[in-house]
């Protein structure tokens, strides 16, 4: 019998990139497998060929041996492929439930339905069924999307993708913003998926939920296909060096770090329904974790330090002086800076060039009198920082949207290295970054710790908090739930603190 | 007492009498109303067009869309780079075309002024009625109609703010009306749009329902049905009095189901018959003008005057 | 371990239905206007007897019913994502289709061409006229992907210049009782043009509200990307919506047309920013997906109130405009003020 | 299997010199304006011996300085992701203001004040008013948090109320010849409102290119929150263009003023979208972030060069909208064709 999904030959090309050069792929029934690789190896671009996004230059798609011609979306569904795209896809003003059923929507019964009326009663109705089915619970049908914390918004994404009967599932990096017990429910849903007889593609950076929940690995590089194996024979290695073609040393670089005098101190930060009562102090050349449940406040922490929210009450000291930030500009001032969870809505300018990007927060200080820049001293200085933040392809011209996720986020980065902090905070810096670009952040966050800077580093990804940090501040509820030591930190107390058991 | 018979002064505007030589280039006039959108200047443009086949020259027809000295000024500067043989406008404003006027006289282009003038610029003369003289008669009727009213409320309509000969027509009437007696109540403005002078109408009649005067600087309203203005049916047959301007067909109806009570008339047509006639005279002829050729207007307040210009509509026929 | 309750940025406990109903109430973009309509009534009806009659207010109602009308069209157009400042013109191409239909022709010497042809079919030919604009804006948005603001910008040039250079800038009129009846008749103490905005507005809102192409254009008007990728007919739902736009302008337009007797090539000038500005005011978001039917209207009435406010109240003519503007931004504060409560 | 070859279109060699230079210049917006201005050059000038002479496109320079000088204000607020609706209503208060300060009185019976000051005060006065109107919209929509749309289209109504109650509907003349020189006048041969295009044009330019808040300015427009959280004077910034912007519309109004040798409270009525469209046509985006002032100023000369084209083609002017509307859209699809091609 022929495969449920098999991919020959596929090509694309996107101007001067050639994103997918001669890839195959195949998915069977029941089988779970694995697509990985680099940040921009064209993982997300073969599944939008598939999706019907993107149009393909050459190749050929089979669905049960049968050729496939899939031109829009509408056609992949209707040969029963579902896709969860990496990036979120939902309307913010729209219910749960419109959302789940926007292509699939319950009409009345009769002529009505036929008149392309909704019954809303039974889209409510069947939404709960969906979700009991899956096992999600706790999300509301009639809850704008837009009011949903990352995480059920990623639930209604996986719902609605699973909303009609499909025979294929794609996952484009669906764990990113999920925090670990939604990750091993998800696994639940796919492993019921997979006895079912559905075919089930997933990608991830994260290698250890690869190894947890696929059955099998294709790596690709630069475009095409670098090789695959079962996943009994997939070691880190192999596939890192299927990955990178080269291996990966030390993916957490950590120095043991000889903290300075405190930086930042903060205490009985408050803001009204989201954070209560968080003190704690930062030293100069020390990496303090900030780890938590999705929601427990983490990012709020971050931006009421950096000025981005209002405080209901609390004091901030920066090198023993109590300040008042009222404003991330006051904050850059002062030497803080914050590298936001969501690097495209918050951190870049997309349609700017690397140059611009890297360059905002200093070019007050590369201008003539603080007033002309001086496009020449933009350049190398941006130049300077590109190198230092390992940018791939070297240009500093480029717009940022023609960059991958990973060199994305290291402009991010390269950004605050300009400005010459004293506290630098970072909310979820290697989400969705390959492990390439992982192992230069992380030796960029200890290279930095090392120059004296102070470092808060948030992130749901528990090894990365336990390796990286000298402590480890664990929240619960929007309060601090704990400090852990970097020997005290383990993965089972950061947990028991994080979810309010002492 | 009846309302002032009519008193049509019409001075003959002189009759070129030359006929189009043949074998050199026809002459080409730019003629400039305010605005092409505005539908009384049809009339002239027509005026104008009869003339030009007679004398066997072109006349264009360039003006704004709608009301602006700024833009029409820059219309008439390519008429200028053009160098056309003569040009007729009705000014927007007297100041903001003068510049443009005075370029075109100094690169030998023969510029006339109708309707609306330009005095201080070197154009030749200029070829209208006196608007003031008509608001003031306009007003004598008026007060004329209420002698005998106790209420001596009026109100009056206007088009666009500003605009240079409605402000004339204003002042005038309110300097013979108000010493006479008559109490202004207000001033609205419609922007020359029949929808929006219809709702000020009614709305000023529910305001004031018991308006006794209405003068309408401009017929805009009366383009429109009549009942499509109930209250100011009503405020009619309870004896208000309007006197309104211009002499168009739908407000020469009303005047005969006596809703309208008096009509002072331009010569729209004239505008462009008449006044056509004289730049080819001044251009073709070498005729002298005075700066201010007077065409006197028309005044209806019968319904057998009425008749007499919805003839002229019917037929066409303005010349005599 | 169970999915934590309170991932959910606002607190679920049940809150006291009075308390949660009123909320919901001030939650809504349209309660800021209906706030500043009760406020403007209050004055109004303090200050002159003439404005709380029957009379008064329906003719208020007539008179804005084009408006709002329109507003309905707009509304889709962006809700969807878009933007259509060729509405205004589209208003006076409809009416002068259908004035030129169902003229019986005139007196005069210098003439349009009439055809007498029964007041329905002129309606519908009106109508069609409209459609017919909001089509070739529609198709020139999504097939040749011109930004709306500049392809709605070019058509109400083309548009209005197509009246102003059909009619050589002359009006049409003439019309059988039966015609102008549409827009100067009543239904028992109802106008007509009204009756036709509450059954349009109805439809309009339905559709919306119940019908699948509804959401379709909420989803567009919220994230394109999104409803693309999710397989959404994205491109037919957004030519529908500038069809349906121009159509409604159209009714609004020949409406007027029937009120007025009349049908002139300055009808409706500028109104494209009165329609859009009543769909904002009413709680419609320009950046698309959010905004109600209902709001619109109840933006177009306000500012026909306001305009009957102005004489009622004797504002000196001069400053009417002022007010207006003034009003404009009244309501945009409230708007402000009710967000900040919420 | 190997790579097709034919799939390489544009071989990834290092390409000669000319065919980047090309690419670079066919992929900037304003080309495509340029070419639609060749076009229509290479027509008129074919076709009437007049539009070619210096004192034609003096002419039409002189007379569309105004919207360009406005068009560039307008475009910092479009680049920074706003928009202002009252840039007309603007030029005409600042006209307004010029013209009260600097008349030497009239002779009619009804008189507005006038004070006679020396020209170049009575300029600087009626920029300020420009920008004081262009602060109140920037208060409006940072600090009070209204949406650009409303908040410029309220003071739209709102300033052209103001300088129609002002005047009482009257207009303001009778000024010194220093004061009309500036709008009538020439500096050698050339128009003195195209010296003033020439170097606020190179001025908003330079400003964009090379000073700080000029970069901020295209950083605020493409991404506000990231500014924002970048610790860029996000607010300032967004302030700063909107003043700019009134105060560029006032220039603008002020040189009308001069050159029109009159203040008429009709003036620059409704500009504010051939002034916006100036600015999109030129390839400023309404979106936000993109754009420059050259193309601004090629967008209002385009939109100059029509109306000359108009008359020296003898296109009845009863069409001329029509043509204007379709030009613009003419300029929109030869801006798509130039997007396919690179
Ligand atoms: N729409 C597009 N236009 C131009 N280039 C694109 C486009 N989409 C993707 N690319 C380029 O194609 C290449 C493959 O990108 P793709 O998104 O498939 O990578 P990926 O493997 O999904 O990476 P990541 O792990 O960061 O999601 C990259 O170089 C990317 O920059
Ligand atoms: N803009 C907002 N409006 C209202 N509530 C918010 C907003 N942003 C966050 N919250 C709520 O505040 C709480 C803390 O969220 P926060 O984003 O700080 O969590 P976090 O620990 O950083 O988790 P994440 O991994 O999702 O970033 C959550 O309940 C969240 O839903
Ligand atoms: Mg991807
Ligand atoms: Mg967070």
């Amino acid at each position: 019998m022929s495969k449920l999904l098999e991919i020959r030959g596929i090509c694309k090309r996107f101007g001067a990139t050639q994103a997918l050069k001669d890839v195959d792929f195949d998915v069977d029934r029941g089988e779970v497998v694995g697509l990985l690789g680099e940040n921009g190896a064209g993982k997300s671009t073969l599944i939008k060929i598939l999706a019907g996004v993107h149009a393909k230059d050459a190749g050929e798609i089979f669905i049960d041996g049968t050729p496939a011609s899939i031109h829009t979306p509408a056609d992949a569904q209707r040969l029963g492929i579902a896709v969860i795209y990496q990036e979120l896809n939902l309307t913010p003003n729209q219910t749960v439930a419109e959302n789940v059923f926007l292509h699939h929507m319950q009409r009345q019964p009769g002529l009505l339905g036929k008149l392309g009326l909704i019954d809303r009663r039974r889209r409510e109705h069947d939404t709960l069924a969906l979700f009991e089915q899956l096992g999600i619970h706790g999300l509301d049908p009639n809850r704008k999307v837009g009011e949903l914390s990352v995480a059920f918004q990623q639930l209604t994404e996986i719902a609605k993708a699973l909303a009609f009967d499909a025979r294929l599932i794609v996952m484009d990096e669906p764990t990113s913003a999920l925090p670990d017990e939604e990750v091993q429910h998800l696994f639940e849903i796919v492993r019921r998926l997979r006895a079912r007889g559905l075919g089930v593609v997933f990608v991830s950076h994260r290698l250890n939920e690869v190894r947890a929940i696929c059955d099998r690995v294709v790596v690709l590089r630069d475009g095409h296909n670098a090789g695959g194996m079962p996943i009994a024979e997939a070691t880190d290695d192999k596939i890192i060096s299927l990955m990178v073609g080269r291996a990966i040393e030390n993916l957490y670089p950590k120095r043991p770090a000889e903290p300075g005098s405190v930086v930042l101190e903060v205490e009985g930060l408050t803001r009204r329904g989201v954070i209560e009562d968080v003190s704690f102090s930062v030293r100069a050349g020390e990496v303090v974790g900030l780890a938590g449940l999705v929601g427990s406040g983490r990012t709020e922490v971050a931006r009421a330090i950096f000025g981005a929210d209002p405080l209901t009450r609390g004091t901030v000291k920066l090198e023993g002086r109590p300040v008042r930030i009222r404003s991330p500009q006051e904050a850059l001032r002062l030497g803080i800076g914050y590298l936001p969870e969501d690097r495209k809505v918050q951190g870049l300018i997309l349609g700017m060039s690397v140059r611009h990007n890297l360059a905002l927060t200093v070019l007050r200080q590369l201008a003539f009198g603080g007033q002309i820049v001086d496009w020449s001293r933009v350049d190398a200085v941006a130049l300077a920082h590109a190198q230092e933040v390992h940018l791939r392809p070297l240009r500093v011209d480029l717009p940022v949207n023609a960059l991958s996720g990973g060199n994305q986020q290291k402009v991010v980065l390269g950004k605050w290295l300009a400005a010459q902090l004293k506290v630098l905070i970072l909310d979820e810096p290697t989400r969705g970054i390959d492990v390439g670009a992982k192992a230069e952040i992380h030796a960029l966050i200890d290279e930095l710790a090392h120059r004296g800077m102070a470092i808060i580093l948030i992130s749901s990804e528990l090894p990365e908090v336990l390796a990286m940090s000298d402590r480890v501040l664990v929240m619960c509820e929007g309060r601090l739930a704990g400090e852990l030591s970097r020997e005290e930190a383990t993965q089972e107390r950061v947990l028991a603190l994080a979810s309010g058991k002492k | 007492a009846a309302p002032p018979a009519a008193q049509p002064q019409r001075p003959q505007p002189q009759q070129p009498v030359s006929e189009p030589q043949p074998g050199t280039k026809p002459l080409t006039f730019v003629w400039s109303p305010k605005a092409v959108n505005n539908p009384v200047f049809d009339v002239a443009r027509r005026g104008a067009q009869d003339k030009a086949k007679e004398l066997g020259i072109t006349v264009e027809w360039v003006g704004p869309e709608s009301a602006d000295a700024q833009k029409q000024a820059e219309l008439l500067d390519a008429a200028i780079a053009r160098k056309v043989d003569g040009m007729g406008i009705s000014c927007n404003d007297p100041d903001a075309l003068k510049p443009v006027i005075d370029r075109a006289m100094d690169s030998g282009i023969p510029v006339i002024t109708w309707d609306s003038d330009s005095p201080n610029s070197k154009r030749i003369t200029f070829y209208s009625l006196d608007n003031e003289a008509a608001a003031r008669k306009g007003a004598e009727i008026m007060v004329d109609l209420l002698k005998d009213s106790q209420n001596k409320t009026y109100a009056i309509l206007t088009g666009v703010p500003g605009a240079q000969n409605l402000e004339a027509r204003i002042k005038a009437f309110r300097e013979v009306a108000d010493p006479a007696g008559l109490q202004w109540v207000a001033t609205d403005p419609c922007n020359d749009d029949i929808q929006k002078g219809i709702e000020v109408v009614e709305n000023r009649l529910t305001a004031n329902p018991d308006l006794a005067g209405y003068f309408m600087a401009g017929a805009w309203p009366l383009f429109g049905d009549i009942n499509a203005m109930p209250k100011f049916q009503q405020a009619a047959k309870r004896g208000m009095k309007t006197v309104a301007w211009d002499i168009l067909e739908s407000e020469l109806r009303l005047l005969k189901q006596g809703l309208v009570h008096a009509l002072i008339g331009q010569k729209f047509y004239g505008w462009g018959y008449d006044a056509v006639g004289i730049l080819y005279d001044i251009v073709v002829n070498k005729k002298q003008y005075p700066p201010f050729v007077d065409t006197g207007f028309d005044l209806v307040t019968t319904p057998e005057q009425a008749d007499v210009f919805l003839k002229k509509w019917e037929t066409g026929n303005w010349r005599d | 371990m169970k999915t934590d309750l309170s991932l959910e940025k606002t607190p679920a406990q049940p809150a006291a239905p009075f308390a949660s109903i009123f909320r919901q109430i001030i939650q809504r973009p349209e309660t800021s206007i209906v706030i500043l309509l009760l406020l403007l009534g209050a004055v109004l009806s303090q200050s002159s007897s003439a404005f709380l009659t029957p009379s008064n207010l329906f003719n208020i109602l007539r008179n804005n019913a084009d408006i709002a009308i329109a507003a309905l069209g707009v509304t889709l157009v962006i809700v969807a994502g878009g933007i259509d400042l060729s509405v205004g013109s589209t208003m006076a191409f409809s009416g002068l289709v259908a004035a030129i239909a169902v003229s019986l022709g005139g007196t005069t010497a210098y003439q349009l061409p009439s055809f007498g042809l029964p007041p329905l079919i002129a309606f519908a030919l009106g109508v069609l006229a409209g459609a017919l604009v909001g089509l070739i804006n529609g198709l020139l948005v999504v097939k040749l992907k011109v930004v709306p603001f500049i392809a709605t910008l070019g058509m109400l040039g083309v548009v209005r210049g197509l009246v102003v250079g059909l009619t050589s800038g002359q009006t049409v009129r003439n019309f059988p009782v039966e015609f102008t009846n549409l827009g100067q008749g009543f239904l028992g103490p109802v106008p007509i043009p009204v009756v036709f905005l509450v059954v349009l507005a109805l439809l309009v809102g339905l559709f919306l509200a119940y019908h699948v192409w509804g959401t379709y254009i909420y989803a567009i008007g919220g994230n394109e990307t999104s409803a693309t990728l999710t397989g959404l007919p994205v491109s037919r739902v957004k030519i529908l919506t500038y069809v349906l736009c121009g159509a409604l302008a159209g009714v609004g337009g020949v409406l007027v047309v029937a009120r007025l007797g009349v049908s002139a090539p300055t009808q409706a000038l500028g109104y494209e920013l009165y329609v859009i500005a009543a769909a904002v005011i009413g709680g419609v978001s320009l950046s698309g997906g959010r905004g109600t039917v209902f709001g619109a209207v109840l933006g177009a009435i306000l500012i026909g109130v306001l305009n009957n406010a102005l004489v009622l109240l004797r504002v000196e003519s001069y400053w009417q405009q002022a007010f207006t503007g003034g009003i404009i931004l009244l309501s945009a504060l409230i708007d402000r003020l009710r967000q900040r409560r919420s």
